[in-house]
């Protein structure tokens, strides 16, 4: 559907440095990556709006690498939404079918459908002005849509908007991408929201591509320590691998976890993650055959309301486990009490 | 102190240091605002009114209005596409063209009268060859009209430049994206957003064109525009002869640009 | 394709309109610089030598000079807190204020002359009681200044009130927080950093101070500036004796306002 | 130490209306409200940038209801930092030494001094301009603290930074407040932010303070609606409370809920709220005495990575249930699951 080989360019401070990936058609593609790191260049030349001085970009088996914006049939929505400000919702709308020479009467109506579907046609007469966030963002999507663009670019469309907003915003995005079939390019810096929506990650920093995969792949199984301290990777540990009899441990000063038989052991230095969430914490030994279990003192306790993450120093280390209100309560933890915590050797991820 | 809370307060912050910059302040609104103010008191109704009478006082006033006119529109007609590049495109020596921009504003109004009469002048680069096609510059219309051109049109290219600048240019991306060239995304797009800052642009370049004396009289000091005939009867006649002329000309200008200036600015919020 | 594509993107991105754009500031420029250009080509370092050997012009180029500087002076001492009320307070009639601080740009030349003569004149309500101390306005350097402030001042108001517009007033409020009084926070926290809008205001004020013809002479033909003495010569010589004037004085006015431009620029930056 | 006492204002759209509350000394004291509140003109009323039209104003005994911001001993931090962009750092931190005439090289001393506490001595000589938003906060509040004040006002001071900065600042904040014994005012629109750092908070809507309490009271007990959804309560009902011998029901439809004794019932219409957390999903029946246990399908998953949220309907209401991923795993759920749910009658909060 939409295909980047190989493309440079750098404008200002912002760089893309021979990125190549590929969107498949349907998809809900999600590039991830801290500020700065050239998101929005890279959705910008595949928009047109910036040309690649290498590589080159296909969309739907065209190559558009020099076509100019009007020529792509994209869509692209800016974080702030980027409205006609001299223009009322409905002829925001119909913008791109006016441009395209459709009848006044047609183009309305056409615009007056898709603000339907998107839950705005009852704003058709508004201003921009006097909008909220989630409705500006509405129209900006209507507008976009109702030139059936084979793609719709998005650039961060969620990080202006509030929390309660930015929930039914991206269950929009979702329905869109589901129900529509709309091939969707997402670029974002929160985690979480890439977690929620893509089907495909792109990580990216300074410039380049670092990792590709789906939300699991990339959450759990990072290939960088970049990509696993980006995605909030807070059990990070560095050492090397040691192999007895069959089991296989992965071993940090003190610490000596189990971890799966069959991983490619040998590098003399590797790390190792462990999730929070994947740790469960006990206040009595439990013998089970597949875990780590380890003793410690708890160290810190934050309160998140909703749930509560506690560290725990382990042989040396600090193991930051995630457990809800609920069990916080039933355990009675509180700083310096001493505690179990297991987990399977399948949740330790080395790279 | 519930009651008084406010007025206390208003008190308790006025600190010195404001009193000394409204009475500052003051004095420089005065300024400006008093020898007009006396100027025009020092008129009756009656004295005005003979002073319209006078015929060739009429057409003084009406070849200013229409000179400074056309004026205007030649300086819209290259300046908005200037301005245009200055806010959108970087390229090489930039610095200098926007000063060269600004350059008229610099230069003594004499100056720029010998300079316009140095090339528009029948013996000129540009005045003679068109002389022999019957344009005259020298004492005539389109010298009056060059002349204010040149120390009128950066008002137009600066507020043209200001007014683009301030579309954000993504509006002309998302353009494109829905379809547009780039000359449709300016006319639809960039024009319009920028129309209230380059109208605004548009009365102070008239302004400023009728009120400009002297390089106009250097290039043509006949046919006499309002400026040049106040200096001729003042001149001739002395002050109290030209003041109500004088008087005509400013009440004129105030009404016309306050009322313009109305009309950008609602169209602009509008 | 490899190796083309940023080229290729240059050819392929330059539309047609912006081609028509590119020719018709071309147009705006020239007709600008070509006239200085000329004019400035038609004399020789030997004719600007003889000019320069000449002592009345000599005197009126330093008369110019120092009669803009007092007048720039003026105006940032009453213009500056005008600004600064105009960009943090508000008050009834602000507009008002604003508009009679633009007015003098709209006023023509010679009718600012004849309002300035009803005040400053030897029977107007300063001129006269001032005239008993034995200070004259009417074909004197005083006369002068009065003409350059009223007509440059607005310069020097609204680069201030610019310039203090951009200065974030929660500076002012956490300078306060620690300490400082209304005018400690002014002279320490929104004086210095509006500081390069003020001075570029002012290094206008100065340029359009010297360059003002009209109100001048009304007010004052004598002692002669620069730009009377050009079209004393204009008028008694014709065209070549005065050109040599006109371009030592253009000459000199680009330079100073270059230079000046550059100090500004610079310390804004620094 | 600060007091506010029915103090009244209006600034453009802002507005505080009869606003009273006590700061303690030592406390840490968040306003927390959406945006438009008015919490900033709240603050901003403290430190006089602005006069109340009625009321009065205490810091540590003395009215200070008109005194001018240089009198009030109080040190203001702006989200944005508000730097002097002409200093460097240290002359920054420096500032209200000088205006109080200290001298040059004692005021640089005690400056570099406060500037180490808060580890950005070594970007003494660096200009503003160039540091990243932590450092800059770090610099405003050394700027603020070196002058001693009585209290320190922060305006969101978070809510500019990256997640990762927004950490280390919130502890910073914390430390403050302990070891320091700074007494701050805190104003956010972060529910989380104010449980993590709150002693006491003071929810704002409109002008008015709507409910003052501890976090844990203002999570766990709104008094209104308005405060329930703003801390981000999902289970919500509305219905009314009936009495069955010694046990206390609360009705809302077909929903049945055992609710404590000690519950002032006879108020013919009130609400319930669960927390999602408080909650227990499991694939069988639980018998348990002072239990609500529900019977209902599985409609919708939302995963969080590390958390998952489950929306179960059961009486014809929606329970969203907060789980960890490992129990989530576990579980096995998916949409249209017949599974259980139950929580304490004390885990409804009725209002």
């Amino acid at each position: 559907m939409m295909e980047f080989n190989g493309v440079s360019r750098s404008w200002g401070d912002f760089k893309a440095e021979g990125v190549s990936f590929e969107v498949k058609k349907g998809e809900f593609f999600v590039i991830l990556g801290p500020t700065g790191a050239g998101k929005t260049l890279l959705l910008e030349l595949a928009a047109g709006f910036y040309y690649p001085k290498k590589g080159s970009i296909r969309i739907d088996g065209r190559d558009v690498t020099l076509s100019p914006p009007e020529k792509r049939r994209i869509g692209f929505i800016y974080q702030d939404y980027a409205l006609f400000p001299h223009k009322n919702v409905l002829s925001n709308v119909a913008w791109g079918l006016r441009v395209a020479r459709v009848g006044r009467k047609e183009a309305f109506a056409r615009s007056l459908e898709m603000a339907e579907k998107l839950g705005i046609a009852h704003l058709a007469d508004r201003g921009v002005g006097s909008l909220s966030g989630g409705e500006k963002q509405r129209v900006a999507i209507a507008r976009a849509l109702v030139t059936k663009p084979e793609v719709l670019l998005l650039d961060e469309p969620l990080s202006a908007l509030d929390r309660r907003t930015q929930d039914a915003m991206r269950k929009e995005l979702k329905r869109l991408n589901r129900e529509m079939g709309m091939t969707m390019v997402h670029v974002t810096h929160s985690q979480e929201e890439a977690m929620l929506l893509a089907d495909r990650i792109a990580v990216m920093d300074g410039g380049r591509i670092v990792q590709v995969g789906t939300p699991e792949e990339v959450f759990r199984r990072p290939k960088s320590e970049f990509v696993a301290e980006f995605l909030g990777a807070e059990n990070l540990y560095r050492g090397h691998i040691e192999k007895e009899g069959d089991t296989v441990f992965f071993v940090s000063g003190n610490l000596r976890l189990e971890v799966p038989q069959e991983v490619e052991y040998g590098f003399s230095e590797c790390r190792a993650i462990v999730r929070p969430e994947d740790i469960i914490i006990s206040p009595v030994k439990i013998r089970s055959s597949a875990r780590n279990e380890l003793c410690g003192a708890v160290e810190e306790i934050s309160d998140y309301g909703a749930t509560v993450k506690a560290g725990v120093r382990c042989g040396g280390e600090m193991f930051k486990v995630l457990i809800t209100r609920h069990s916080y309560e039933e355990l009675a933890l509180s700083a310096g009490k001493t505690v179990y915590i297991s987990f399977k050797a399948g949740s330790v991820h080395l790279f | 102190m519930k009651s008084g809370g406010a007025a206390g307060a208003w008190f308790r912050t006025r600190e010195p240091v404001m009193a000394v910059f409204t009475l500052l302040g003051t004095v420089a609104i005065l300024f400006v605002a008093l020898p007009v103010v006396a100027m025009v008191m020092k008129e009756t109704p009656q004295s005005i009114w003979e002073t319209l009478k006078d015929g060739s006082v009429r057409r003084a006033i009406y070849l200013s209005a229409s000179t400074a006119l056309w004026a205007t529109l030649a300086s819209l007609l290259v300046g908005v596409p200037l301005g245009y590049l200055l806010a959108r495109k970087r390229f090489w020596g930039k610095e200098l063209i926007q000063s060269v921009a600004d350059l008229p504003v610099v230069i003594p109004h004499t100056v720029a009268g010998i300079a316009l009469l140095t090339i528009f002048g029948a013996k000129g680069m540009i005045g003679a060859p068109l002389s022999e096609w019957g344009v005259r510059f020298v004492d005539a219309q389109g010298g009056i009209v060059v002349a204010m051109v040149f120390v009128s049109m950066s008002f137009v290219i600066n507020s043209a430049r200001n007014g683009f600048e301030a579309v954000d240019p993504r509006l002309e991306k998302i353009a494109r994206s829905l379809g547009s060239s780039r000359a449709g995304a300016f006319f639809r797009v960039s024009l319009p957003l920028a129309a209230p800052s380059i109208a605004s642009g548009a009365v102070m370049c008239w302004a400023r064109a009728i009120s400009e004396f002297g390089a106009v009289i250097v290039i043509a000091y006949f046919p006499m525009i309002a400026p040049t005939l106040i200096y001729d009867r003042f001149l001739s006649f002395g002050l109290d002869a030209s003041r109500p002329i004088a008087v005509v000309l400013v009440l004129i200008c105030i009404l016309l640009f306050a009322s313009l200036r109305l009309i950008t600015r609602r169209r602009s919020k509008a």
